[in-house]
């Protein structure tokens, strides 16, 4: 559908469910409250009323059994989407979604593929209580057979979910929830980079900012404070957790020579790690200072009151890229 | 056990019809009138909870509030059934029992208010923090159960959840974990007929929920869920078998959710007013009230007594819940292990820093 | 559907008792005696196939094997009730099913020797991969089952699994979303009576597994799982339920597990000799052997030509089993994603690179 | 109880859990086959005879149930330890274990602690089919709240198992499968460092190797062979995943200036790149050389017959090591 108008991310998401909807008979959204109600954050919304009860539907409430009911589907021919209400309510699905549906396909050499998109509205910043703002990204990109992308722009939204649900394979869509009522004037049509794909969202040469997600916007105001102060930023948007870009994110890193990893899940073990081991691993004679990480704490999702401590702030940020030993050592 | 003792009444059992007369019914105990009284009293106060609460997120007070106005009874019933050394294992919409096993509401509302996950130590009320991801207290609930049972102590547990729950893995994890050993536990589904927008009947095509008892050879009765008399007496004589070591008992009580899921939902979306109004005439007040009326039990200066009751509670949630607590940095590192690792030192030194520079601009 | 209709009988059904005698019971159709020759000689070829996968175990040809001696009515009766558009959903324990179902044994059988996860293409013959975590593959059932009902199809599934699987939640998540959506989904439980090492006491303490249709709505049947002739007429009687638009079909059958759990277990850890005896005379082959022969449909040409036709099988399993296939490194990387991510790439030119130099050296 | 004699590992950690239950009548062992069989790996063997079957159980078969039992008898007095059958059967407790497990204490402000002890046999080497053999630390280190412990000496069995029955707050025991069957002339009452603790394991001069659990012997037999080749390789046993022991791994790296992390779990996002990036952040100026990475590749863990070309090897670790730019750049 060509369009070319101001939309939330939570509307650019609905038209890529909508447009693939109508594309291919096959695909079908299912999970709890994605039906009348059109979800709790309202990407279904319209969905059952225009496709009917059979293509857009809720089940009962239990997530390893739509994860699993999916499995099904897609081995007799569907194309599932499904809705895990709040990222910590994905967990209940998570043996079905590490043993089976990461792996069928390998397991099958081949021959059981399960194009299957599992929807996850993931991290903070929205001042929801316990388990509803969990960062379980890194569960995911941990698990080989998974795709794993987190769109931080309304564009991407439409793009990435598009992409996710033509996959073959199965692909986690990380939505970030603090961003669904962020709007852009969008041109739909317009073809974005894919899956697999990292993009620069600001060039900049002192240093590189990496961010995903929810921390791109958090990253982008960063430069400009930095750029206030006379320093020039760069900011790179991952896009693509699994597969990595390591060509864009390397290149960018080299052609600073430093660089700080932006991401709001706890950082013992997550994204960010990797990232930083990596780009260490690739670019290590180019590296002026050690990489550094702005991450959450490695502690659970802080209540309302205090989430504001925990999340990547502008601030926290510009302390990092201070500490990129600028008189060089 | 024979499967037809396992097996629920056809219909839920009610004592109380819905102006408040006594039904036919003779084979449930019928409670005294010092318990309708009391359970009465409760009724008015849970439902100025609930009303407070609702307002008290108009004002911002709240981040958000599942409202249990409608199942007061259900709620009520619950927290009177039990003993001293019983167990309460509530959900999110249980702010009312939880209240009636003696947690002062402000400490009971901490959680939807934001300033920390949950507000009371759940050891001095034998209260369990509520419990979000659907049907995973009912597990503990075995737990605390099963270490009642072979300490030879007689803790009976109430594990509260509602009929999405019911579809979980940990529901029938739950219940067969219990009576395979035989725990003490009594499984209360508050059937309010929706999961947040989900109807019943999406959710089961079982003849009730409590038939879902006799696949683990466990008892199930349904009862009338906005009938507080008919709740304190299935109620009470599940605590009882429970205690009496009959092993655990499921109890389905029908009630309605009069209000959306939450003040966040929009329930237009998804049921017709016309529904809704349906329920009001079987408002579980109404009906106590009516009785105890009718029997000249309810006298004026009871009735304004019991309202001044309700009005207190009503002026403390407010004082308690217009203050704004300071959040205090440190409690992000303190409680996560016994004793802080060496990177979580790190990091709240580094958060330490962070502020005293910001306080220093 | 009021309960007692979702109620199973009192009693396992039983068409031929122990001494291949038939039973008073006329509410179950008879198999017909091609039926019934047909079975006996997959119950014996089924039987073959266990005692040569447990002969290649010994002999290090296999990793490991959980076979169904001593079940083999139930493996054969589930295959044959089916039509060519069923799919079936097998547990690691079912290697006789899946070869009723026309995949060859040697194909089967390629997970438990190690080469690779699975040995044939599920779209094939309409098996999927033998399930080892627990109950998951009751779930995807329903999703196959729900995918041909979109269609219009009329395929029916046959979910498998054992009694201790029906603890798992994804069971009860299965049976419940089959219910919910009317799914064509036939649930046969295989009580063996163990799980490893666990009696079915420390399973459930239901009157028997199949009452636990009744919470979904579902109705129930138990069987005598050594009673091939039973096993065709009720689970044939659930497949035309089930295709007929009545929705899912829970089916338990009562047998037992003659070996060890696998070649790998200790079963004299927890359970007696005198158990395992006992059951000996109610050896599902004895019996269908015994009736046959009593209407003189056994041959000796008939016999010999079956034992004939498992000797083949046999045969071929050996020869199939005992080729060592060369192991191909790159099949590491190749059915990971549909096409290899650039990270998987490098690693599978870093290990080409690696072989190489060793072959190299 | 004192002795001095050649024990497996298995042995080990059997001997720790007699003990803790004899010390603790608040100590429960329960979980699948753990009671007359004495579980598949043998490791309770004897406890349910020896204490009885409300002290050691067989629960019915459901390890979300296991695992939220636990929590229960925690919340109410007792000691649980119980036992995921093989790593990949402790999956469909992931949502007890990541939101009520980790969380309890921190959701009460420490009112509730849980003392459990999860015990998971993890990793691969024994030929083991599908999900026998899956390493799933990166899951657990990633969530707040966890203890994540991999002895990987039959010494370490014993003292870790019991710190682990001891400690107030939730620890998850990986316990390396294919070492069970290892022995060692252990003296069980000689104490060992505790949770926390790195150890190194043997001094070398040239460059370090960082491993743990199963990894370890490894990483030993490639400085054997690495010695014979001239090469002084220093090796450390993480032995404490969570909390990690940055002053002794930090101090081993800066004392050689090199570094290879050793690891069979799938490496992206996870313990190992985390080690490369704290490593690198806290001795990057001591570094001549990017920290190195041998892990398990990012595939579902291979069948028996492929497991070999999977698992790190010495000569996959000495090729490593040799990368590590000896003639300096
Ligand atoms: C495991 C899990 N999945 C999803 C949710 C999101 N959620 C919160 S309440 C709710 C509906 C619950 O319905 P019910 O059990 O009937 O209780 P009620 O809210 O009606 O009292 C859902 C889906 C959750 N909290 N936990
Ligand atoms: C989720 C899960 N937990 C544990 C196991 C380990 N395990 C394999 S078979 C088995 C016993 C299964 O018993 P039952 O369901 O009765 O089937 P049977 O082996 O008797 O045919 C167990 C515990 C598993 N495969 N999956
Ligand atoms: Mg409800
Ligand atoms: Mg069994």
């Amino acid at each position: 559908m060509a369009q070319h108008e101001k939309i939330t991310m939570a509307q650019a998401f609905n038209h890529a469910l909508r447009d693939a909807m109508t594309d291919d008979e096959s695909v079908l959204m299912f999970g709890e409250d994605v039906g009348a109600l059109g979800g709790v954050f309202r990407v279904t919304d319209g969905l059952s009323a225009e496709f009917g009860d059979s293509r857009c539907f809720d089940t009962p409430l239990a997530e390893s059994g739509i994860m699993g009911m999916a499995v099904g589907l897609a081995m007799n021919g569907m194309r599932p989407v499904v809705e895990m209400q709040f990222d910590a309510f994905a967990y209940p699905a998570f043996e079905q979604l590490v043993s089976h549906v990461a792996k069928m396909r390998n397991r099958t050499r081949g021959a059981v593929n399960l194009p299957i998109t599992i929807r996850i509205p993931y991290a903070g910043g929205i001042g929801g209580v316990e388990h509803h703002c969990d960062s379980s990204e890194a569960y995911y990109v941990h698990t080989p057979g998974l795709t794993v992308v987190a769109p931080a722009t309304v564009a991407d939204a439409y793009t990435l979910m598009r992409e996710a649900i033509a996959s073959p394979d199965p692909v986690v869509v990380l939505e970030p929830k603090k961003l669904y009522w962020s709007k852009e004037e969008v041109d739909l049509d317009e073809a974005q980079p894919g899956i697999g794909r990292a993009v620069v969202r600001r060039e900049g040469t002192d240093a590189t900012l990496i961010a995903y997600g929810t921390s791109v916007p958090t990253a982008l105001e960063a430069a400009d404070a930095a750029a206030a102060e006379g320093r020039s930023l760069q900011v790179v948007d991952v896009r693509s957790l699994v597969p990595f870009d390591d060509e864009t994110v390397c290149g960018a890193v080299r052609s600073t020579g430093r660089a700080v990893v932006v991401a709001e899940s706890a950082g013992f073990a997550s994204v960010a790690s990797e990232i930083v081991a990596r780009v260490t691993e690739r670019c290590f004679h180019h590296l002026a200072a050690p990489v550094r990480r702005v991450t959450g704490f490695d502690i659970p999702y802080p209540p309302p009151k205090l989430e504001h401590l925990h999340l990547p702030s502008v601030d926290r940020i510009l302390d990092a890229v201070d500490t990129l030993q600028w008189e060089d050592v | 056990m024979p499967s037809h003792d396992l097996l629920p009444s056809d219909e839920p059992v009610q004592l109380l019809d819905q102006h408040g007369r006594r039904t036919e019914d003779s084979t449930h105990r019928f409670p005294s009138d010092q318990e309708l009284l009391r359970a009465h009293e409760a009724l008015v106060v849970g439902r100025r909870i609930n009303e407070q609460a609702y307002a008290l997120v108009r004002q911002g007070r709240l981040a958000v509030y599942p409202s249990s106005h409608g199942q007061e009874a259900c709620e009520v019933a619950a927290a009177l059934v039990m003993g001293d050394g019983d167990w309460l294992f509530p959900t999110y919409r249980d702010t009312v029992s939880i209240v009636g096993r003696g947690v002062d509401p402000v400490d009971a509302l901490v959680l939807l208010k934001g300033d920390w996950h949950s507000g009371y130590d759940p050891t001095v009320h034998r209260v369990a923090p509520q419990a979000t991801p659907l049907a995973t207290q009912l597990v503990h609930a075995v737990g605390v159960a099963h270490a009642a049972t072979l300490r030879g102590e007689d803790t009976v547990v109430m594990a509260m959840c509602g009929d999405g729950a019911t579809s979980e893995g940990d529901f029938h994890e739950a219940l067969n974990f219990a009576a395979v050993f035989k725990a003490p536990v009594v499984f209360f589904v508050q059937n309010n007929e929706y999961a947040i927008s989900v109807p019943l009947a999406r959710q089961s095509v079982a003849p009730s929920l409590a038939h879902k008892g006799v696949g683990y050879g466990m008892p199930g009765e349904r009862v009338d869920g906005n009938d507080v008399a008919a709740l304190l007496s299935v109620l009470g004589s599940a605590v009882d078998a429970a205690r009496g070591g009959g092993g655990p008992q499921l109890v389905e009580a029908h009630t309605y959710r009069m209000q959306a899921h939450t003040n966040a939902d929009d329930a237009t979306r998804y049921r017709q007013d016309d529904e809704v109004e349906a329920w009001r005439d079987r408002d579980p007040l109404l009906r106590s009230e009516a009785y105890l009326v009718g029997r000249e039990l309810l006298t004026e200066e009871r009735r304004s007594a019991i309202a001044a009751t309700a009005e207190e509670v009503a002026a403390s949630m407010r004082d308690g819940l217009m203050k704004d607590v300071e959040p205090v940095a440190s409690d992000l590192f303190a409680h996560v292990y016994a004793t802080p690792t060496p990177q979580l030192r790190e990091q709240a030194a580094f958060l330490d820093e962070e502020l005293s520079r910001e306080g220093a601009r």
